[in-house]
């Protein structure tokens, strides 16, 4: 019954045409700004996975097939929002103006992957799964308490819909109509476990019945959709209507991290089938070529105005100074307790004699 | 020169209940939320009277969900107030652990000093108001051990009400635990206007020469029962210190007297294993050693839950119990 | 919206008569046995009460004004069912055969408060809200793993629906179709936190649809809605079904506990006057008049007889012998630690001399 | 007489493999459940071909909600069940804490010992595989602390199999902690049959005169790295003590040792403060005041969250300092 009351919102079908019955409102250089943007995040996640294998960095999380999700929701934000990431959402991140080199200094076990340029309001990325709805709401709480219309955007996966934060984190949020966009990626799998075995529920969205706020499914990988869908429930924010909760449809093309091996779990010849299909990118390339405004130098250009940009940001994480010790014992405190200053002092004794 | 503070005389619950008018006067940023705290005053009338004077936005009625409570104060701290959130009792605090343990304590670290968690959480806890199960637990050893936040339990009036206004001023997030036998107890002189108690040091409250009694909160007050009997029957003398603060512990003043004395005794109602008194143990042995003329003693909760109110009193560490350990280590 | 997609099911409205297009499924004696069902449950409740008064129990928590929501839903289940209460439902833990003494050394602070008799299988009534649903959706869970068609019956408020642990045991149950009954009594408030302030929700039931399982709202005070709904409910769990969560519309009269006082927080005139309208065992007693099947008479000898029943439980409880010490520390672990012997050998030891 | 006992040669995660098939061959109350843990075989492989063999009924992927995998295993204990529940890492068993401190560990005695939890709570820990954060955390002081539940910690392929399998069969709750960079790091002779390695009781690991050297899990690892040194570089000989159970603690492996030696080291990774360092110390004292010639000492982790893994190995104990520290007992 659901999945009719929840039918998945579609602007570009897979074809990259406009489906019957909608408009698309955005002009050919911004869908072209869309594409360049999912194409610099894909670049950037293929790059991670090759320097992952050459042990350039250490276990990464990928996330090739959810740009549409990550750069359409994320590009749907003002300057002065507030994004809430998990692990997977760098695509996001990236798009809402983290630094490219931090974001890659993450994979190298390094605190600097959690900090985002100054003004960009964007929490390191949440480890404990739906923990950070909480935090969204809280944030969107005190914006709304301040009198601003500042939004917070809250990224989960559809595994996260089972933790008790999930739950509380949208209660809270709707009982006090805080200004938070709850965004669901439903890629269909939380590590090994497929949405059959995480909820009997057939949509994510439908669980936005039970806090009695709007509620919708989208197309992940429908980027037109996605922006369009994240605008509005922004714009409600904004403008005092409270909390919306977004499913994105969409499918992880890759293992869930670098560590793990999908084959054990499904049959991977259906992400081959859904790259030739439902892609996000190619979808406004197809949908680029049915308006005559796709170009292959324009694209080549792009690719390589972002592997250069990727380049220099390797270069940058690759040349960063080593992790000073300083920074295992800096802000646990404002100011170390004794106990923690006279393990520093021991440890640097240590050091000192032995290396 | 003297200077005359006005001062009243209050119970533990109404110093507690003026810290936090008093920051809420001064400090727009400061907020009051949890379960009941707004129109009914709280449980316990902690948060009497601060609905109606600050209103709802300020002074506020939260869904019943500690994890959401926790989780949205993280939020709003990271992003400029400074919410005091109350769990209705310590034994509630469970289900928000994970927001604490992962969140509270590290968002500084994790953020590299971006965003801070300057909140502070607080929970009516410990035995001997009757109170049904789970209410009683006295868990202060999960946070002692929980780098990131401070522990502070206060045993009176005025310290409650100047550790909690310290502790709203903090930088860092703070576990605020207030013994519920002590709500009520008695009364102490309290100043009306603001002051402060600093966090990380302890209170003599009495002094003596045969050994050194640590405790806090609630145990304060059979501690002292047990300290004057000895020393009337016995003429056994004892330092008797509050720690007050449980993390960062106050190293001086336990070197100090353990020094003087030669002798220690720990007393509190968690459970034995694993309790804090283990590492007031271990400050004394990395201070002390030398100074040690028997072992370190420790009177506390048995390594059970605590039991329904029926059998509390026999849970509790009684005066009996805490004689025969201070005669124990003097005979030793 | 969701009220009218969950209307508060009904059989008897408020004047006792059968509402339009329904019928009442239950002879005049059946509805007799409900009375009297209830009119006990009513009685110890005053008891109590005044017993806490007295001195003679310690903290007590009321239920007058719930007695059609906690006996229906009881009388619904059968032996060898599993219930999971809370500290409010004793109507309904001694309907499904709990022992009367015990429940009343549950307010002497007695461990034998939590111990039904034997073959009766309650849990404890739980304490931290909202934990007892996955226990209940666990052990439906081992029934059906076992392949009997025994349920579980699981009580919770509306402050519970806020807490995590709501959400994970209704996705656990729904995942794996497990035949439990989550029966919600809505009695507006969460000790002092009303409903408004608890959800954004206007109704319990609809907090379902994000699990996809059957949710219906009943009136509380109807006891022939209630056992109706709940029997429903425990057939389809029986058969295969799966679970139902089920929100009955009720009210507390009195205060949270003994140690709450509600006009703090409500105009108490609001429980006179339900008292006055919608009473679950008025609404009986105007039903069996419409049938000329009330006789004064009858309920004297009712009142007396569990007058009866009742004394002869408050007797039992008062002459119950003091708790003895080794409750303390047995039950902890099969066999007590060494830890644990040794201070149950200090503390002996200090008993033995001075006391 | 000899009998000849088959063995093969395992990892860690092998012997706890087939703790796991043992058991659920022998008892059909046995079931596991986690997520990840059937069709994926556990994110460590702990579960390989166990669902394969077994069925989806028995090992059982759940949905990825701590709070609801612990307990529904409480419900399902409680009906006759024998749950071994996983928690994918230590780090995230903060979510189902409540429902471990206020149900696994007490529906015993609130019911009387009519309802029982006999489960397994398994969770890989510690510092050391470059995980990313809270998933290194080493909080077994949060359990020792809990009382109800017993703690294990094995630190070998053939003692994860016997303390498995022992687990698994006892009448009382255990957290059983799997330390993760043991899982592969060495092999050890494993019988191919069922046995136990009985719960509560320490190994002596190397035996030596000056000092006893008390440790579990990984820390093994670095302690007999720096106990190796020592001997040979200054010939101080040590005893190492692998606690194994860390609630209840061998008392007697731990009095004797030190009776012996006088002089005792407590290695762990956990943060310092309140960790269960404290705990054998208050062992000691307890036991063997007399018997100390120098303060006990403890080398662990920092008073910090573990960091991220840039820093880790900075965060755990080293050999460097378990030699400074042996040093400076012995020379005191
Ligand atoms: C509380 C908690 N439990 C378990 C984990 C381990 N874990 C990491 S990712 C993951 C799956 C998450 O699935 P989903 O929410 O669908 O997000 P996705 O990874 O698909 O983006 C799990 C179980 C965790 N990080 N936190
Ligand atoms: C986890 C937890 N938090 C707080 C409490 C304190 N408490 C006891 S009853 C109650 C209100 C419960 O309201 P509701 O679920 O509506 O049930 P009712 O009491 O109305 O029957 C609260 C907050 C508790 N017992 N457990
Ligand atoms: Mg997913
Ligand atoms: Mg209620």
């Amino acid at each position: 019954m659901m999945l009719d009351q929840f039918p998945m919102r579609q602007i570009l079908n897979e074809e990259g045409q406009v489906i019957e019955g909608e408009q698309l409102p955005f002009s050919i250089e911004e869908v072209k700004r869309f594409y360049y943007l999912m194409l610099r995040a894909r670049m950037l996640d293929k790059k991670s996975v090759n320097m992952q294998r050459q042990g350039r960095i250490g276990t990464y999380v990928q996330y090739e097939g959810q740009e549409a999700a990550q750069v359409g929701s994320a590009a749907a934000l003002e300057d002065g929002d507030w994004m809430f990431p998990t692990y997977r959402d760098h695509a996001a991140t990236l798009t809402f103006g983290h630094s490219m080199r931090n974001l890659l200094l993450n994979w190298r076990g390094r605190l600097e992957g959690g900090l985002p340029p100054e003004g960009v309001n964007i929490f390191p990325p949440a480890i404990p799964i739906a923990s950070q709805l909480p935090h969204a709401a809280g944030a969107a709480w005190a914006e709304k308490k301040r009198g601003t219309d500042r939004v917070s955007l809250v990224y989960f996966g559809d595994g996260a819909t089972s933790e008790g934060d999930f739950h509380e984190g949208l209660n809270f949020a709707s009982v006090f109509q805080v200004p938070a966009v709850f965004f669901n990626q439903n890629n269909g799998f939380a590590i090994s476990v497929p949405m059959e075995k995480q909820m009997h529920a057939k949509t994510i969205a439908q669980k936005g019945l039970g806090y009695d706020i709007p509620c919708e499914r989208v197309d992940g990988n429908d980027i037109t959709a996605v922006y369009t869908a994240v605008k509005e429930a922004v714009h409600r924010a904004r403008s005092g209507g409270g909390p919306t909760l977004l499913e994105a449809v969409t499918w992880r093309y890759g293992a869930h991290t670098t560590a793990d091996d999908p084959t054990k779990y499904r049959d991977q010849s259906e992400s081959e089938r859904r790259r030739e299909t439902m892609d996000p990118l190619l979808r406004l390339e197809r949908y680029l070529k049915h308006q005559d405004a796709w170009k292959d130098q324009w694209v080549s250009s792009l690719e390589e105005e972002i592997s250069a940009e990727i380049e220099q940001a390797v270069e940058e994480m690759e040349n960063y100074p080593e992790a000073d010790i300083s920074q295992l014992f800096d802000h646990v405190y404002d100011v170390p307790t004794w106990t923690l200053q006279e393990q520093i002092d021991e440890h640097l004794a240590v050091k000192g004699r032995n290396g | 020169m003297t200077t005359t503070v006005e001062t009243k005389n209050l119970t533990m619950i109404q110093g507690i209940n003026e810290a936090l008018r008093t920051k809420l006067e001064e400090d727009d940023q400061v907020l009051v939320l949890g379960q009941d705290v707004g129109v009914n005053g709280g449980v316990f009338r902690a948060t009497e009277g601060l609905h109606e004077q600050f209103g709802g936005e300020r002074v506020i009625d939260t869904p019943l969900a500690e994890s959401g409570i926790v989780g949205t104060s993280v939020g709003m701290a990271a992003n400029g107030f400074r919410p005091v959130a109350e769990m209705q009792f310590l034994g509630f605090i469970y289900p928000a652990f994970n927001q604490i343990m992962t969140h509270v304590s590290r968002i500084r670290q994790r953020s590299m000093g971006r965003y801070t968690a300057p909140m502070v959480i607080r929970a009516p806890f410990g035995a001997g108001v009757r109170a049904p199960e789970v209410h009683s637990d006295s868990v202060e050893a999960l946070f002692t051990h929980m780098p990131g936040v401070k522990v502070v339990v206060p045993s009176n009036a005025y310290d409650a009400k100047g550790l909690l206004i310290s502790a709203i001023e903090d930088p860092d997030p703070v576990i605020f635990l207030e013994p519920m036998r002590c709500y009520r107890s008695s009364r102490t002189e309290v100043p009306e206007e603001k002051y402060t108690v600093k966090l990380g040091k302890a209170a003599v409250r009495r002094e003596g020469e045969d050994i050194s009694v640590f405790t806090w909160g609630a145990m304060t007050i059979e501690t002292m029962k047990a300290v004057e009997q000895v020393e009337q029957e016995e003429n056994i003398t004892c330092d008797v210190i509050d720690l007050r603060t449980l993390y960062p512990m106050d190293k001086e003043a336990i070197a100090a007297s353990v020094q003087k004395t030669g002798r220690a005794l720990i007393v509190h109602e968690a459970p034995a294993t694993g309790g804090v008194s283990s590492e007031v143990m271990a400050v004394i042995n990395d201070t002390s050693f030398l100074y040690l003329c028997s072992p370190v003693e420790r009177v506390c909760g048995f390594d059970t839950p605590v039991p329904v109110y029926s059998l509390e009193n026999e849970y509790i560490p009684s005066p009996e119990k805490i004689k025969r350990a201070i005669r124990r280590s003097v005979a030793f």
